[in-house]
């Protein structure tokens, strides 16, 4: 090993391919996360409701996201549903419908605990004030419900940008693929590419979850507080 | 058979008229098996395979950009014609019965056998060397290599992985004693990677390499038989040979290869 | 839907052994994490100048990169800087990276939520550094902490869905290669999903009675 | 009790239970305008559910709550308009976090009672003024000390002019000191004839505030004695004994 | 103070600041044995600090505190051995929740003092029988209301045979009957001899058991006085607007 290898990563247009991965990997999220907010919104609320039936079904509507590994929901979409149901998804339909319905069962659930986890008093003496449910909602419970909820939802896309890195595994070209590739292309050329590559592709992901945790901890810490 | 498929499974693939409306047909291929298929470093689908098939789409729509290659790794080949994520599979897919169950196989361009390759310092030259404790052969998942060992060899241990860039790793990190193939493949990538040799360079019986289409698509498949039968005439696959493989193989191997016109000799 | 049940019947084997393989896989990498994890919380708890340093750098590193990545980087990478795994090791050696700083926190959080007063009237009756973390905060920490060790245990075990990437023949590679294969891809993957529920549903549910009785029951019975 | 005021709530037999457990059993009481009744007894004999009855937040099981010719221990009844009557504080002092304190306070009067801001606006202030917290309108509930929070409490209930006011150990967890302010904003409502039924464990506070005192104990009133005679001649043997808990003196 | 008993603890000028402010500015204080000493003062006046000085809780910025023949405000104090001497009972009952009542109160006595386990058990079902809680000795805190919290916290620090008992407002977050069996006991302990200072805001159970009253603000000692003086007569009118908190006759 006469060269460090390094080099490869700026060879061509390597390096621009690879933040053009990254920008794949981001982007699936980005669009997951907002469908899975918007989604989870609505199943949160659904889940405050006293109906027995509704709660059983929504709980496992979550446990089934939280035992079954997202890697196999994507196998059995991106190959299962074909056969079953005769559609044709792409492998980014596919991460981005698993992701999205991920993403609402999760936000689902920190709804639900942010709404339970409001002080029984808040809810008793926004009665006493004569306010109505729907005002009691509006004014008292959503506004500190979304405070509450602030931290667990970032944190969430932290974990849903790390878990986008799957997508390689069907056939999605993101940063992972490409780093592939460009190991492959250059085997000769530069043998230790697989270290420099995939080092720089775990630099890549720190960097964009990194953040994203700090936010999160803001949030937590200031809303301790 | 138009009879099979009972009307119910109409639309898991597109009829010609409906790629030629769409304007741009699907092929398959692999990103990452060069000389076949693979992506260069300006990101662009190179190789045997591409080439033809860019024959292909422009022969059939006219203009060879309106291909859209999607590309596969070698144990989803089926499932994505299948699940209609490509019109065509041209990722060095070879014919077996098995697979002719779930796909519908044109006529072949190309033929050959499998092949074994070892590192230079322990060089595996009989298959019997396998069956020692401890000797791992690579295969990639889903390939005919693995199917043949799986059934005529059980005794041997196999170390299986998703992608060709991983089988070349893994016997380049000293994962396993030699990597089981297709022979093409093999004697490609031995040529570039000094230290290594195709030790076994056939057995298994010849195989032929040819395009798919998802079962019942007659009409494409029959498309893809004259096409073929049309390029023999201009002698195409020798010229894609010569353009593609030429720097790999040499002349030497043009024969071995080629299946012009889509008829074995 | 046609089901070959003939074929499942066949390569239901290969899934036991997929499913012994994940197990042992989970199981090591959640030992050696929370060995980690015990560790390096007590480290930053009493804030050990510069390995606390590192030990924060290295949870905040495991955390925000995905295994697949860790994965890669250890089997494919680390040989060409002369480092060599086995696959099993790798596998266990990655699981131990990611689960070590989940379990870190889990540890942390434990000790945090001891109460200053429980520390304080601890000192006051006399009792030394030691005894106090051993009579007073690890006991209660262990208690709060139990369910997030649990939730983390489980999610390591569902990490090990990745190893098949690293040429494992666990439960995902087995039916992915099966698919491969035979394409049989209704059998395959619905052996795939029981198979995790098998092995999960009753964790998870064990975990939940536990989580349960510890929020409810604090102490004691 | 004087007949002479305006008879504003009267309590006939009130049952209320907990599944099988019978926490209020045949509650009967009377409350005339401008009076102010303290609610004394041990704890967990069903003060706060009573105090809770009155202003909805618990259903009832049987029994008569007379408001202005309604019965509010009937199904129907409008909670939501009774509460702008019968207000309520409590003792978490549960103003809203999210919001400042004239917000908290504005709340109620102009999203229930959609009255007019100006006209509001300027109620509140005099209100806060008259609590010696006109200054802190636009700080948050946890820039304020528990005896702020807690006549922040009492400005918001008053603010919807209610006709009477149920105070439910407001003082309970706070310092002497902010105690004793909280207290003599209370005092202060007497003074001016406003209805009231306070609970309490201030038994100085209760005897200075009270014109009659509750005794209740196990779910039901024992005894309803001026708040004078009370304290020095308990009629009950259990309420003498309530009492002497308090007294150090004897020890 | 009276002369005559043994001087215990002597604190001079005691010094504690919280970076640069000053929590305690120069406290004098005389213990003797089997006195008992009620701290009075408004809130953040320091109270609680004090004790925690006292056992080590905090460390201290200038000033002695002498206690058989040792200058407590030194640095190579060893406090683990002060701690068995002097025992402290906090406001939130810290009973440890992991360990039955028997454990709790035996933890200090083994670990701490070795003794042995027969007697040592013997010594708190003794303390448990005094308090009226010898059959809840298997019991964990849970199941305990909080005034028998509270007794069990001061039976584990008696069982360690202190010298000396700091009490913080041991029954600020009890209901008023809990209050009265915790202070009953305490009261108990002062009528046996035991030495104490106990910090509170009950100014019936202060007047009762303390003999003498430490009135603090900002602090610094203003005053101390005979109980029975101080409640009646205070010297400083700070003591005297403190006092007037806690009358409600005077609205
Ligand atoms: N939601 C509930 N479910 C069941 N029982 C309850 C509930 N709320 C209160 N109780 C019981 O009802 C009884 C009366 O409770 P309540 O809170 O009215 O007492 P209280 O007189 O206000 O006591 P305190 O002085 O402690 O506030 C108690 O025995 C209590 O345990
Ligand atoms: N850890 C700390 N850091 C900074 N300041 C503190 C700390 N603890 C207490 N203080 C301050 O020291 C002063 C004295 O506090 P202390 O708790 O001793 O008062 P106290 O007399 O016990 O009051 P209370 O009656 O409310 O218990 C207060 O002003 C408080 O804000
Ligand atoms: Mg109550
Ligand atoms: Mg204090």
């Amino acid at each position: 090993m006469q060269n460090l290898g390094i080099e490869v990563l700026f060879e061509g247009s390597n390096m621009e391919r690879l933040l053009g991965g990254l920008l794949v990997t981001i982007e699936i999220s980005f669009i997951s996360i907002v469908l899975g907010t918007i989604l989870g919104l609505f199943m949160g609320l659904l889940r405050t409701i006293e109906l027995k039936f509704l709660r059983f079904i929504l709980r496992l509507y979550l446990e089934l996201f939280r035992i079954i590994p997202i890697l196999v929901w994507l196998y059995v979409v991106y190959f299962g549903f074909t056969p079953l149901f005769d559609i044709h998804i792409s492998g980014e339909v596919t991460s981005i419908l698993v992701f999205s319905l991920w993403g609402a069962a999760e936000i689902g659930d920190i709804v639900r605990g942010a709404l339970e986890s409001m002080p029984k008093h808040q809810m008793e003496s926004a009665k006493a004030l004569g306010l109505s449910s729907g005002q009691i909602y509006r004014y008292i419970l959503i506004p500190q419900a979304v405070r509450r909820m602030l931290p667990g939802s970032i944190n969430l896309a932290t974990r849903m940008v790390k878990t986008t890195s799957l997508v390689v595994l069907i056939g999605v070209i993101e940063v992972v693929k490409i780093g592939q590739q460009i190991i492959e292309l250059g085997v000769i050329k530069a043998p230790s590419a697989s270290f420099w590559v995939y080092g720089f592709i775990f630099i890549l992901y720190f960097l964009v979850c990194y953040p994203l945790s700090i936010i999160s901890r803001r949030f937590e810490r200031r809303w301790q507080n | 058979g138009g009879s099979e498929s009972n009307g119910e499974s109409k639309s898991k693939f597109n009829s010609i008229e409906q790629i030629k409306k769409n304007g741009k047909i699907k092929i398959g291929v692999f990103a990452d098996k060069p000389p076949f298929g693979y992506v260069d470093s300006d990101g662009k689908n190179q190789g045997f395979d591409v080439y033809i098939a860019k024959r292909f789409t422009k022969d059939l729509l006219g203009d060879e950009s309106k291909v859209e290659f999607v590309l596969v790794d070698a144990a989803s080949r089926v499932a994505y014609l299948e699940s209609n994520k490509v019109d065509i599979i041209m990722a060095n897919f070879t014919v077996t019965d098995e697979r002719k169950e779930k796909v519908d196989f044109a006529n072949p361009y190309m033929k050959l056998s499998f092949g074994i390759v070892s590192p230079d310092s322990a060089p595996i030259t009989s298959i019997d060397q396998l069956k020692e404790k401890g000797q791992r052969l690579i295969v990639a998942k889903g390939t005919t290599a693995e199917t043949y060992f799986t059934k005529e060899y059980p005794e041997i241990e196999l170390l299986k992985f998703d992608q060709y860039t991983e089988i070349f790793a893994a016997l380049k990190d000293g994962r396993g004693a030699a990597i089981a193939n297709d022979n093409t493949e093999l004697i490609a990538w031995a040529k570039s990677n000094p230290g290594f040799t195709v030790s076994i360079p056939a057995f298994g019986g010849q195989d032929t390499i040819a395009p798919a289409v998802a079962k019942g698509n007659t009409e494409l498949l029959n498309w893809i038989n004259t096409e073929l039968d049309t390029l023999g005439k201009e002698q195409f696959i020798h010229q894609a040979y010569k353009e593609t493989l030429n720097e790999v193989y040499g002349e030497g191997y043009t024969d071995e290869l080629v299946v012009e016109g889509g008829k074995l000799e | 839907m046609n089901f070959d049940w003939e074929f499942i019947v066949e390569t239901l084997p290969l899934y036991g052994d997929a499913m012994w393989l994940t197990v042992k896989l989970a199981f090591w990498g959640t030992l050696f994490s929370l060995v980690l994890g015990l560790l390096f919380s007590v480290v930053l708890h009493y804030k050990v100048p510069v390995i606390s340093g590192v030990i924060v750098a290295y949870v905040e590193l495991s955390r925000n990169t995905p295994l697949l990545v860790q994965l890669f980087f250890l089997y494919y990478g680390l040989p060409k800087i002369g480092i060599h795994m086995s696959e099993a090791a790798c596998a266990i050696v990655g699981l131990t990276f990611l689960g070590g700083s989940y379990m870190t926190e889990a540890f942390r959080s434990g000790i945090e939520a001891v109460s200053k007063s429980q520390v304080e009237s601890g000192l006051s009756i006399g009792l030394s550094k030691v005894q106090l973390a051993r009579y007073v905060i690890l006991p209660q920490a262990y208690a709060i902490s139990i369910p997030s060790l649990g939730a983390n245990a489980i999610f390591l075990l569902k990490e090990t869905s990745i190893v098949g990437a690293i040429a494992l023949m666990d439960l995902m590679n087995v039916a992915k290669d099966l698919i491969g294969m035979h394409y049989k891809t209704a059998e395959s993957l619905t052996l795939l999903v029981v198979s995790y529920l098998v092995l999960i549903l009753p964790l998870s549910i064990v975990l939940s009675w536990i989580e349960r009785k510890v929020r409810y029951a604090e102490f004691g019975d | 009790m004087g007949d002479s005021r305006e008879l504003l709530l009267e309590i006939k037999n009130l049952q209320k239970s907990y599944g099988d457990r019978k926490v209020l059993e045949g509650i009967d009481l009377r409350v005339r305008k401008g009076e102010v009744i303290v609610i004394l007894g041990p704890s967990g004999c069903g003060k706060s559910t009573f105090l809770r009855c009155l202003n909805g937040l618990e259903s009832v099981q049987g029994g008569e709550i007379q408001y202005l010719g309604r019965n509010l221990a009937e199904d129907q009844v409008d909670w939501r308009e009774i509460r702008q009557h019968i207000g309520m504080v409590f003792q978490n002092y549960d103003l809203f976090p999210h919001m400042t304190v004239i917000d908290n306070i504005l709340l109620g009067p102009l999203k229930v009672q959609k009255r007019d801001k100006t006209e509001a606006l300027q109620q509140a202030e005099q209100l806060l003024d008259r609590v010696g917290l006109l200054d802190r309108k636009d700080a948050y509930p946890r820039q304020l000390s528990g005896g702020q929070k807690q006549r922040i409490a009492i400005v918001r209930a008053l603010c919807m002019n209610p006709d009477i006011i149920l105070f439910d150990e407001v003082t309970a967890s706070l310092d002497p000191e902010m105690v004793r302010e909280v207290l003599d904003v209370i005092q202060e409502l007497a003074n001016q004839g406003m209805t009231m039924i306070i609970v309490t464990h201030e038994m100085g506070f209760a005897k200075s505030v009270g014109d009659f005192i509750v005794f209740m104990d196990q779910g039901k009133i024992c005894e309803i004695r001026a708040a004078t005679q009370f304290f020095t001649r308990p009629e009950t043997e259990r309420a003498q004994h309530f009492l002497d808990i308090f007294q150090y003196e004897k020890l």
